[in-house]
């Protein structure tokens, strides 16, 4: 981390960058947030540890308009959400100057409390550098839980360790991935329809439409969403119905079809803890299935496969009912 | 809603949408054959299957259609080229990920019709009220609003 | 009766079934539309500023000033500039079209206390005249309890001058009270003044014995006081009225606050000094 | 909000019979925005039109409903009827209520329910209808047409004598197509190059007609008016400007005359050499070396035509060109060919050499054919003496072997044949097996009659199961009598197979580049079968001859008149009005992602850096722009656009909407 | 005194949903949140927070207002053939507003935390002042509120700083105020709708002689971990009544809003967010009129066709800041627009919450 601290101010002084993005320390052990860095000084609450997840790209839409150069810490998940960015020229790659960090996996603090730990004061072994446990001091008494029992569900299927776009690399990661990225999705799959839909409905029918999950996902960056604009009068605040949810989270993933780098964002950030990947994981599947394997963001002038077509494409009747 | 009504058989709610130029004309020369299929079908005209944005059908299934179909040109002749190709991959992927949801997926049907196969589009509403019909009320993806 | 009375006492959010009984086309992007109760008569009384939510149902609902004075008895008056989807929608409306009114909401100029027995300066912009005009009309009605009344308008264009009609039959024929008109730029057909409000108003050079109630756009409303308190004018003797998004219209969505104030339950009349207090934020 | 009119059509009885039109007019009556309700008989007779002026007039109407037949009937029309009355047309829509419900529709109750909520729908789009203004676009004032046959031919003169120019592209070395191969015609005899050859030489002449002989269509860009077609001229290896057309060079190559490849003109019953002329009256009348079969381009060694050339005219360094030519329409005369006959065994085609098909046989009654005119068999040259006809071989067939539709012309010119045969040789014995004998068609069935009464060519409606070919060279043909049920061995010595036609096989892929629909068969559609028969869907685009469907030669000679006047009516318009339907971008929403440059065919999307002020707030941001004369309405863009930036006119995203929600009311 | 065995809560509920609508938390799909109970779902007292308040009970995040109805009436009788005529348009149909029903039956929220129960005292001083909000009223009036003690305060709670007791809700104004000791619910009314509701169920419970001190006990267990709690000692000094200048015009809203993606996660969980909008549904059956939570933190919260006062995230961010620890106090007599539940600081996607605001203003002194 401390490595890092330096280059940024190292960049900042040598005018390579006006600033920088990062995560400053938060008032919790496990919550630092995403900050921009300009003054030396402002580096003294600079953290990058496991609990650094936010995934920075989307922030460079508005620091790319900015004056001057911004340098952005990304991990090697969240470089593929800003090669799709620059695609869909988003953000200006110019204005950037993107350090690769390091990743060994991220914490997802929701872990800890499910097994019950809580009144947390102090955590260690999150550093980006150590390996070992993590050791949670309480309130109520010291807990324990290994690194990967705590990592987002994400990480445990990453994409790899390497950045795909960038201009230094600090640190070094590590492979992280253990289980089948398509196998949740499988499991859905394979149940009888009234099971999927009861499990959609169980799970839908807890959002509360804060549009987190849209806000926080660098695919998601129109500047006025369609369920916000009077276009297709589908202006919509709540859940009158649970129809609303499920419109609005099927069009949301559909609108990111072949756009969506699996960044996993959007489950992080849910407040209610739906697993909102499983939408937009079930389209990659399906793309990867019918028009070849295809990862959003790896290469930036590649077509999307929903702007795309080959002549003998599968038919839509042939698309459904395969598990049949 | 009397009591007579109430046991009359279920007829479903279809919303066909059909690109101006082959099957809106398939439509008409449906019709001019005579060759009938149910009332139940309504027919929204649309320039092109690549103007059927996922939207509509969503829409649709919300204000309690109970069954969603586009019928377009055949690949290789949409009347813009290109329109039904990508038409196709969307509703690939749409019909596709309604089905993970657990809707039935009788109640999309994407059909290329031409403007010279009234008899195919006949026959297609046919068989889709048909199937539609056996699946019954679509209440898996309207809006409880919109009932009575 | 109308059975809209029964809706009185559900709820300050349910609103009245209204009718439109005459609209006017006041300039090329403003009209005037006459609403009454479905049997005749007023839907509501109110004071003069104070505003009422006029609702289409299914296409938007809008916080607009009553234009008309609460001196007239038969109907209630609102003057709509085409902007946005509502106002693009009822500019669309015809007479013995439906809406739906619910109101009165906010506060209103102090016509019964502060302004009472004073000179008056109105001073409005465009389609600011709008809720001024409410007060006007007031005064000239009450005629005796007021002074003397001036009243500086001034708009884009001669075509953009809203209730020209009733501004020279009516104000300009009472006793006490000066019209000074005005527009923007030169224009075919009109010998008046031409020049931008707040210069007029430093070129006629008024006294400082009278309120000044000022309505328009937020440049113009800027440049006025700027130029009332070059004339020696002071905040406390200035009143305005504010727009702002507004849904409730009863100082609970949480939208029209500048500060701690609520612009739809304590304005939309505020004095500038009352303003001079409120946050930058509107 | 709108004042709507609603005019409610019986069509006679043809809407009222199923639907009670009172009824309807009485329940759209209190929808939003309607102020006037009516019926009529004839919505779209002039006292019908009249009526909806008139209406327009006293209730101030601002959108109109016509409940009629299908809009691709008549929405011109009462769009032309608002337009009159001062209305903007694009204020108008239809609800088909006829096509789409009275004709289908047996129940009156459900029909009359079903009308009024077509009814609704159209209301509810008028609703949100804005008025819109047709853009215009320049026309190129020159014609193409595609396939050198008589249909293309006809065309072509048509056009270009009414004084614009035109090209033909024909794939083959020469013009002339079918006809060409040809010995006479029904229902007159006349001898087939005697009528064509003028016209072919015609065309060769003319002033304002470019030939572009072996050159194929590569590429259509454009639109109605503005066509960009790129035309392959595939490298003939002989220099236009030199050869003379001596012949030279065919007589004496390797093999001289007679050469080792199958002629293509004569149905390979005859070989040419690699460098050839398809025929004597080709024209242009300058050969083209077949470069998979020359033996120079095969092997580098030979040469032997560029020497001997008198003109020295033979290039083997010519390369394909491919040259770019603006049109202002296009005419598709692709023609026709026989269908392959391998899938029919039972007919023997490719066993016996006396089993042949009708087009072989009219080569072989040519005197400019491979046996000088005279009949022989193949096998053994000698003259027929009793020969065998087969009617529909692949026509009116109900399995995927075949082809569903009747081929029209088979049973005219199997009597034609029979009787020309009569005529030369009187001993010869014809018989045709027919499933019905079609003679529709001015001195048609007199022509028909006078081959079974004059000419007692032997008819039996009988269904031929198999053709025998045997030992001794004689064939027997084995078939049911279907008038009496009786199996018939009938012996012969020749058998001419009346093989089902199909489209050129060629034709798929220019209705791809041209945007033009096709039918199942293969055949170009028209954009209405009755009224609009020589105009594909597509504007800009003609049809002309067999390429939209079986016909004869007078047929095909009178389609190409009228696809031509069809052109000539095009080019003769200075502007064309655009279809004002077209994308249009919310800059305010737009994202500048480029998802929707990426999906649209036309090219029409561009983006710019633009100042926006987004309620207060002002930018810089790059948005798609779209060029409304390249847009032609598809609205691909706006199903791609996810934040709905993009919107169609006349079909916007809110339009549909209402539409949906007007019919799941 | 009363008690029931934590076993046995089952009886409990049903007791309490046999003459009541039961609103309480219950677990569902992983998560626990407010719902109305009914047999065989999981009611579950053990999570602290809900993560959806419980103010729902009141002010629902959706309700409908009222109805709007267009009859047809016949012309001659609207205005007569001849009045058709005469008028541009005839009025042939008829708006019709058709208010929905008030809430008119009784209902027990049952196991809000204190900081909750608070949080229903700074909704009334929104909705039940001049004018009232008579959807609101009506549920207020109705609603009966079970107070639960909290067993093990958590880390994000700061609740003492607003003087809320977690360990003794009969100081919060409930009707009931519950503590959950060694497998035992304890169950004392406090106000007369309390002793109505205790009066209807008392057969489910049992009679605990040593209640007062086990009550007593678990308080100072509480309190002491209270004590502990991370933000136990924040301070709010410098916010409050009339503090609106020095607060609005401070350069820290532009190094802590930056984070903020103005979504709306900490309005919809926060006890005390109350803004909302008033929208439209347009059925088959007529225009449903509903009003529905929205977020200060939208983008489009305070746009018009003509523009916004509020541009910019910042100022949104300062907004809802403002709002709770400035704007709402002047308006109420110095009460904060916060319970210190702790919620935001749990959910916030990017971590920044209500604490770091005020920690960021003090350490900026």
């Amino acid at each position: 981390m401390q490595e890092l601290i330096n280059r940024l101010k190292e960049l900042i002084a040598d005018g390579t960058v006006v600033r920088a993005i990062g995560w400053k320390k938060g008032d919790m052990p496990y919550n630092p947030e995403p900050a921009y860095f300009e003054k030396p000084e402002d580096f003294d609450d600079f953290v990058y540890d496991g609990f650094c997840g936010a995934n920075l790209s989307k922030m460079m839409i508005e620091a790319s308009k900015l004056e001057g150069k911004t340098a952005v810490c990304l991990k090697p998940c969240d470089t593929y959400s800003f090669n799709q960015l620059i695609r869909e020229h988003r953000v200006v790659r110019e204005n950037a100057y993107i350090i690769g960090v390091a990743c060994r996996g991220k914490l997802d603090i929701e872990k800890a409390r499910k097994e019950g730990i809580k009144g947390i004061k102090s955590v260690t072994g999150i550093d980006i550098e150590g390996d070992g446990e993590v050791v949670f001091d309480t309130i109520y008494g010291e807990k324990k839980m290994a690194y990967s029992d705590l990592m987002l569900d994400r990480c445990h299927v990453c994409k790899g360790k390497d950045h795909v776009i960038f201009d230094e690399v600090i640190g070094e990661s590590k492979d992280t991935d253990d289980a089948d990225r398509f196998e949740e999705v499988r499991k859905i799959e394979k149940m009888t329809p009234e099971e999927r839909f009861a499990f959609f409905k169980s799970e839908l029918s807890k959002c509360i439409r804060c549009n987190a999950c849209r806000n926080v996902c660098p695919a998601c960056s129109c500047r006025k969403c369609v369920f916000d604009g009077t276009k297709f009068d589908s202006q919509q605040k709540a859940n009158v119905d649970s129809f609303e949810e499920k419109m609005f989270h099927i069009i949301r993933a559909f609108h990111v079809a072949g756009r969506c780098t699996d960044c996993g964002e959007c489950s992080r950030v849910c407040p209610e803890g739906i697993p909102l990947h499983l939408f937009n994981r079930k389209f990659i599947k399906d793309i990867d299935d019918f028009y070849g394997e295809f990862q959003a963001g790896k290469d930036p002038e590649a077509q999307s496969p929903l702007t795309d077509f080959t002549f003998d494409d599968l038919e839509p009747k042939d698309a459904v009912g395969r598990g049949e | 809603m009397s009591m007579n009504e109430e046991k009359k058989e279920f007829r479903p709610l279809i919303v066909a949408f059909c690109c101006n130029w082959c099957s809106y004309a398939g439509a008409d020369l449906a019709g001019s054959s005579r060759l009938s299929y149910p009332a139940d079908v309504k027919i929204i005209r649309v320039p092109c299957s690549g103007r059927v944005n996922p939207m509509f059908i969503l829409r649709a299934f919300e204000r309690g259609a109970d069954g969603v179909i586009i019928c377009g040109c055949h690949p290789g002749d949409c009347h813009y080229s290109t329109g039904n190709y990508y038409a196709r991959r969307r509703m690939a992927l749409l019909f596709s990920m309604l089905e993970y949801m657990g809707i039935e997926n009788g109640r999309t049907r994407v059909e290329w019709c031409s403007a010279a196969e009234g008899a195919k589009f006949s026959k297609t509403m046919n068989e889709f009220c048909e199937k539609v019909k056996s699946l019954g009320e679509n209440v898996r993806l309207g809006d409880l609003r919109c009932k009575n | 009766m109308c059975d809209c009375d029964n809706n009185k006492n559900q709820d300050i959010l349910v609103p009245h079934v209204g009718i439109i009984t005459d609209i006017t086309q006041e300039t090329p992007d403003v009209k005037t539309f006459r609403v009454n109760a479905p049997g005749g008569g007023k839907l509501f009384e109110h004071m003069p500023g104070q505003c009422a939510m006029v609702c289409v149902p299914g296409v938007g609902e809008g916080m607009f000033s009553i234009t008309s004075s609460p001196t007239n008895k038969e109907y209630m008056e609102f003057s709509i500039k085409r902007c946005g989807l509502l106002t693009e929608y009822l500019h669309g409306l015809s007479v013995g079209d439906e809406i739906t009114v619910r109101g009165p909401y906010g506060n209103n100029f102090p016509v019964d206390t502060e302004l009472k027995g004073k000179n008056l300066l109105f001073i409005a912009g465009g389609i600011g005249l709008a809720p001024l005009r409410s007060v006007i009309n007031y005064c000239i009605d009450n005629r005796k309890d007021y002074g003397q009344i001036d009243i500086l308008y001034g708009s884009r264009s001669a075509d953009d001058l809203v209730k020209l009609k009733e501004i020279k039959e009516k104000w300009m024929n009472t006793e006490g009270v000066n019209v000074y008109l005005t527009i923007d730029r030169e224009q075919e057909g009109w010998d008046g003044h031409v020049g931008f409000v707040p210069a007029y108003l430093k070129e006629i050079d008024f006294s400082t014995d009278k309120i000044g109630l000022i309505c328009g756009p937020p440049i113009m409303i800027k440049f006025v006081l700027q130029g009332m308190k070059e004339l020696g004018f002071t905040d406390d003797q200035v009143y305005t009225t504010l727009e702002l998004r507004m849904k409730c219209g009863v100082g609970k969505c949480g939208r029209c606050n500048i500060g701690s104030k609520y612009v739809c339950k304590d304005g939309p009349v505020f004095r500038f000094d009352q303003i001079e207090e409120m946050p930058d934020e509107y | 909000m709108q004042k709507i009119g609603v005019f409610v059509c019986h069509c006679g009885t043809n809407i009222a019979a199923t639907v009670d039109v009172k009824k309807v007019v009485e329940l759209v009556r209190y929808e939003p925005g309607v102020v006037f309700a009516d019926d009529y008989m004839y919505m779209c007779s002039e006292a019908g039109q009249e009526k909806i002026i008139e209406a327009i007039k006293e209730y101030g109407l601002t959108g109109l409903v016509i409940c009629s037949c299908s809009p691709r009937m008549h929405e011109k029309t009462f769009r032309a009827c608002a337009e009159k009355a001062g209305l903007n047309p694009y204020m108008v829509e239809v609800a088909n209520i006829r096509e789409q419900c009275s004709w289908i529709h047996k129940d009156k109750e459900e029909a009359t329910k079903k009308a009024v909520i077509l009814a609704r729908a159209a209301i509810a789009k008028v609703n949100l209808n804005t008025p819109l203004q047709e853009g215009e676009s320049p026309v190129t004032k020159r014609a193409l047409v595609i396939g050198g046959g008589i249909a293309g031919i006809q065309t072509a003169l048509d056009i270009a004598d009414a004084g614009y120019e035109v090209d033909i592209v024909e794939k083959e070395p020469s013009i002339g197509g079918r006809m060409s191969q040809f010995d006479k015609t029904f229902p007159t005899l006349d001898c087939a190059s005697c009528i064509l050859t003028p016209k072919m030489v015609e065309v060769n002449q003319h002033p304002n007609i470019t030939l572009y002989t072996y050159s194929e269509v590569e590429k259509v860009s454009g639109y109605v008016g503005n066509f960009d077609v790129d035309i392959r001229k595939k490298a003939r290896s002989v220099d236009f400007g030199k050869c003379t057309g001596c012949g030279e060079c065919q007589t004496k190559g390797p093999l001289g005359k007679i050469g080792n490849i199958p002629s293509e003109f004569d149905r390979g019953l005859k070989n040419r050499p690699a460098i050839y002329m398809p025929f004597a009256q080709a024209v242009p009348a300058v050969p083209v070396i077949d470069r998979e079969n020359c033996t120079y381009f095969k092997t580098g060694k030979c040469g032997v035509c560029a020497k001997i050339c008198p003109s020295k005219a033979v290039d083997y360094e010519q390369q394909d060109e491919i040259v770019t030519v603006k049109y202002g329409a296009i005419v598709v005369a692709t023609g026709f060919d026989i269908i392959n006959l391998d899938k029919y065994g039972e007919y023997a085609y490719n066993e016996c050499p006396d089993v042949i098909t009708s087009i072989e046989l009219e080569r072989l009654m040519n005197a400019a054919g491979p046996t000088g005119g005279h009949l022989e068999r193949m096998s053994d040259h000698k003259a027929p003496k009793e020969i065998v006809f087969i009617q529909c071989v692949g026509s009116r067939c109900d399995d995927d072997k075949g082809k569903p539709y009747c081929s029209k012309v088979c049973c005219m010119y199997t009597a034609k044949h029979a009787m020309l045969i009569k005529d030369h040789w009187p001993d010869t014995n014809i018989t045709v097996f027919y499933i019905d004998v079609r003679t529709p068609g001015k001195n048609f069935d007199e022509f028909y009659r006078r081959a079974v009464e004059q000419y007692h060519v032997n008819y039996i409606k009988g269904q031929v199961g198999k053709v025998k070919p045997q030992p001794d060279g004689s064939i027997i043909v084995q078939a049911a009598d279907l008038l009496d049920g009786k199996q018939i061995n009938k012996k012969c010595d020749m058998v001419v197979l009346a093989a089902a036609i199909e489209p050129n096989p060629g034709v798929r892929k220019i209705a791809t580049m041209l945007t033009a629909s096709i039918d199942n068969n293969n055949f170009l559609t028209e954009a209405h079968a009755k009224l609009r028969p020589v105009e594909s869907p597509t504007a800009g685009i003609f049809l002309s001859g067999m390429a939209q469907g079986p016909k004869d030669i007078p047929e095909t000679v009178s389609q190409a008149g009228a696809a031509a006047v069809k052109v000539v009516g095009l080019l003769a318009k200075d502007k064309l009005k655009t279809n004002p339907c077209t994308a249009q971008c919310d800059t305010l929403l737009c994202n500048g992602c480029s998802t929707c440059a990426n999906v649209c065919p036309y090219g029409a999307i561009t983006y710019e850096d633009v100042q926006v002020n987004d309620h207060g707030l002002r930018e810089t941001r790059r948005v798609a722009q779209v060029n409304v004369a390249l847009c032609q309405g598809c609205g691909a863009c706006t199903s791609a656009c996810p934040s709905g930036a993009m919107d169609l006119q006349g079909f916007s995203n809110r339009q549909i909407t209402t539409e949906v929600d007007a019919i799941c009311r | 005194m009363y008690s029931i065995s934590k076993d046995n809560l089952n009886a409990l509920y049903s007791a309490i949903a046999g003459s009541y609508d039961l609103f309480m938390p219950i677990k569902a799909a992983g998560q626990t949140n407010y719902g109305f109970w009914s047999e065989g779902a999981e009611g579950d007292i053990d999570t602290l927070k809900t993560i959806k308040s419980g103010k729902d009970a009141f002010f629902p995040q959706v309700e409908q207002l009222y109805t709007v109805n267009r009859e047809i009436v016949p012309a001659d009788v609207a205005a007569g053939p001849e009045a058709e005529k005469a008028a541009d348009t005839p009025v042939r149909t008829k708006l019709k507003v058709n208010p929905v029903k008030l809430v008119d039956n009784d209902f027990v929220i049952f196991g809000m935390r204190a900081c909750d129960v608070r949080a229903i005292e700074v909704m009334d001083n929104v909705f039940l002042t001049d004018p009232v909000d008579n959807y609101y009223k009506s549920r207020r009036e109705h609603g009966i509120v079970v107070a639960l003690a909290c067993h093990e305060p958590e880390e994000s709670c700061f609740c003492t700083i607003f003087d809320i007791d977690p360990a003794d809700p009969s100081k919060a104004k409930a009707d009931v105020a519950t503590w959950v000791i060694d497998g035992k619910l304890y169950w004392k009314p406090i106000t007369e709708k309390g002793e109505a509701l205790t009066a209807k169920i008392s057969s489910v419970f049992e009679d605990d002689a040593d209640a007062d001190s086990k009550i007593d006990g678990e308080k100072a267990y509480i309190e002491g971990i209270a004590k502990q709690l991370p933000n136990a000692e924040l301070s709010l000094e410098g916010w409050g009544a009339d503090k609106t200048d020095e607060k609005f015009k401070s350069e820290v809203w532009e190094k802590v809003y930056k984070g903020c993606l103005g979504c709306g996660t900490c309005t919809f969980v926060c006890p005390t967010c109350q803004c909302y909008d008033i929208k439209d549904y347009t059925t088959k059956d007529g225009i449903q009129r509903y009003r529905c939570w929205d977020s200060c933190m939208y983008s489009d919260f305070t746009l018009m066709a003509g523009g916004q006062n509020r541009q910019t995230q910042l100022q949104r961010f300062r907004q809802r800041f403002m709002h709770k620890l400035v704007y709402y106090p002047t308006n109420n007599d110095g009460m904060f627009m916060c319970v210190g539940c702790g919620r935001c600081v749990e959910k916030c996607p990017q971590s920044l919450n209500i604490v770091k605001v005020i920690k960021a203003f003090a350490d900026n002194k």
